[in-house]
């Protein structure tokens, strides 16, 4: 799924990648894959994570990991960055999710009673970044669908998805709702379906595996 | 013409503080935090305080000291998920926590730096996060209008001031701190290295001097500035 | 990961413009105006233009070649006072000129560059310069709404570049260049230097890469780039 | 009067001296005093002007003079520039003023039909500077007053004035109307009465000269 994400990163694209399994995709992408990274605490051109004994304090993504530069980063003030965000210039984030709704709907910050450590940056990177694509298990531990026909969670922003890359499977937002369009080796349609909470529409031809 | 010496004591600087202020807090996790002026502030034990900060750092550290000594009465952030002390006291009410999307914190206190009295956005509109916040159109389009943010006190950590209040930073270490260095009646800057007048060149200067009002050396950097390691 | 290259000719960045297009430029008086890319401007022809910079510079120098080709119809700026044909082409009614307050100007420019949809001010409340502009209360305060700017293209002038887009800019060459190069749908830079990925330090850019689409190497200063005796 | 003005200057403010005669009063300043001066074009810490051969084509102030900078100057872009104006970190402005009126409202950019070049950066400088005062001649060139009862070009500020100094008095801005604090050594309070276009208050005391 991971690998299966990371080409989705077109070349000279300005990316973002949400904590958790988005930052992952990271290890995915070629030492001179032309592409700009960007963290929300204010730097682009993200280079290779650190281990502990050769991090700069001062160095980090907004996940908390030491990373590095390249050649050609900039640092930036926490505004400049959100600027850069809200004006049109991120070409794609990646986020985690708990649930996303078949008409794009994202919730993915809060769950009442239980889970709110706050907003952070996710909800301008949701709403603003020029494409929105949501890297996640296909269920929750419990076994419980995170696509959905709607989210009973709070809303992280409104009709922002675009893409969904799960373990089984790559499913689009459409105007109809979600539509499967690739699947993973050694899953069957019945299976995503099974486990997928609102109604998937299937291609006409034969569905690439990944 | 000269420039002004704007140097001082940790006590001194932390001294302008009154109880039931309002603090914003440079830093976003480790770095750019006042880890010192925060010490120096438990120490000093005024109490009543309104913290503005990205985060409230992680337990034992940083902010978590002023929640632990009881001096904090409400938190504006973004994210606090990293400590659980600061989790708990919001639950148990015993912490008032604003919660705002990490761009509109910064654009609030980037308006409360540049004099206006507020900013207008889309971000959130369609959240909860909107909801009691006044709205207008402007060219037909909705708009959230949310108040500029404006203190008593900034706390910023820098890598580099000179002896007038010109700061830089390094790294990663400078997200909130330009802005929240505009946006306090008193900006205090603690810096690991304070240099004579030209020793900061001033294409490369992040914060002018004049929005600085103390600035204070660091002896030595304690572990909290450190790497973390998980 | 590796960054890409966004170097072009000067011909085919400003190739780019369309006729009728809003263009912002960079510059305050002649520090940090783009003399070559608005030479190239004049020589492509592109006329019905929008133009939205801080003055119009002199009689025969930048801006003014292409009041004088006839290529702009509308100007918004805080100045003119230094270019005769630009007051007597707005007293004759063939330039629409809009006045604005010059720090308002800059954080028109900069909502656009931060996708704000306006900002918040009061100032100019008192003048004939917020006659038209709608009022709102923000805590009990009355406020204008002022209209973001974004345009179709900034042309930005440079001291340094790297490849990939990361501007640097001299002394008070920087004015209005790093909210220009945030506020527009193509940014376009000239640079006095182009360096390659590395060669500007990353706590030293001014403006990020992000935000640039295309960076053009001057090769000779013209004399319009230098001092100007009166 | 430009050197009285100067005077007006406190040891660690930070000023802004408008085009036209504030300018000069940075030649009255000893080179150690305590000072930063601001031009809105973006720097702190001024230096001296500089002649042509030695003048850095970059580095100008508002009114295009070719100055220098001292140690510890700052260069920042024009939003920044305007963010110190106006959140109050301005300490003083002088200005000039083609009218002035005795309830302190300022007109000095624009004489309807005749000459209106635009605002530039006087409107901040006189709404936001946390004190303003005005350095101008009397009268005008046709001998006309300046100081009025209430002006009648359009205002670049209401009620922002603190203080006038002229070539023949230092003049105040009270709650009462104007009020004569000094006058020019060789001028008479009859002159300067009639020279203003408003009601004088008189000092109960003897009037310093200057």
């Amino acid at each position: 799924m991971i690998a299966r994400a990371a080409r989705e990163i077109a070349p000279g694209m300005v990316v973002n990648l949400g904590i958790g399994l988005p930052t992952k995709v990271l290890d995915h992408l070629a030492p001179d894959f032309p592409v700009c990274l960007h963290t929300e605490n204010g730097l682009t051109g993200i280079g290779p994570t650190l281990p502990y004994d050769r991090a700069d304090r001062n160095l980090i993504d907004a996940g908390g990991a030491y990373v590095s530069t390249i050649p050609g980063s900039a640092f930036f003030d926490s505004a400049t960055s959100f600027a850069l965000v809200r004006s049109g210039r991120l070409d794609l984030t990646m986020l985690g999710a708990f649930e996303v709704a078949q008409n794009g709907d994202l919730a993915n910050w809060k769950i009442p009673g239980k889970f709110s450590p706050g907003v952070g940056g996710g909800l301008e990177l949701a709403q603003k970044a020029r494409r929105v694509v949501v890297v996640t298990t296909h269920t929750d531990r419990a076994g419980n669908p995170k696509l959905l026909a709607e989210c009973a969670l709070p809303l992280t922003a409104a009709r922002c998805v675009s893409r969904i890359f799960t373990e089984l499977a790559v499913v689009d937002v459409t105007p109809d709702g979600f539509a499967l369009r690739e699947i993973a080796e050694g899953t069957s349609v019945a299976e995503v379906a099974a486990a997928t909470g609102a109604r998937l529409h299937l291609p006409a031809d034969e569905i690439p595996t990944f | 013409m000269r420039l002004p010496d704007k140097t001082t004591t940790i006590e001194a600087a932390v001294e302008r503080i009154a109880p039931g202020a309002t603090i914003m807090l440079s830093g976003f996790g480790v770095p750019g935090t006042p880890f010192q002026l925060i010490r120096e502030l438990v120490r000093q034990g005024q109490g009543g305080l309104t913290l503005i900060k990205n985060d409230a750092n992680e337990t034992g550290m940083g902010v978590d000291h002023l929640l632990a000594s009881g001096q904090v009465r409400r938190l504006i952030t973004t994210h606090i998920g990293l400590n659980a002390r600061a989790v708990a006291m919001m639950n148990a009410g015993e912490l008032e926590v604003e919660f705002c999307a990490q761009g509109i914190l910064a654009e609030r206190i980037r308006a409360g730096g540049a004099g206006l009295p507020g900013i207008l956005t889309d971000i959130g509109m369609q959240t909860e996060l909107a909801e009691g916040k006044p709205r207008i159109e402007i060219g037909g389009v909705p708009a959230l209008v949310e108040t500029a943010l404006r203190v008593d006190v900034a706390l910023i950590h820098a890598a580099r001031a000179d002896v007038f209040g010109n700061l830089a930073y390094a790294a990663t270490a400078r997200n909130f701190a330009p802005l929240m260095a505009m946006a306090a009646d008193v900006v205090i800057a603690e810096a690991e290295t304070v240099v004579p007048l030209g020793g900061l060149e001033a294409e490369q200067v992040h914060t002018p001097g004049p929005f600085v009002d103390h600035v204070v050396a660091l002896e030595a950097l304690t572990e909290e500035y450190g790497i973390v390691r998980r």
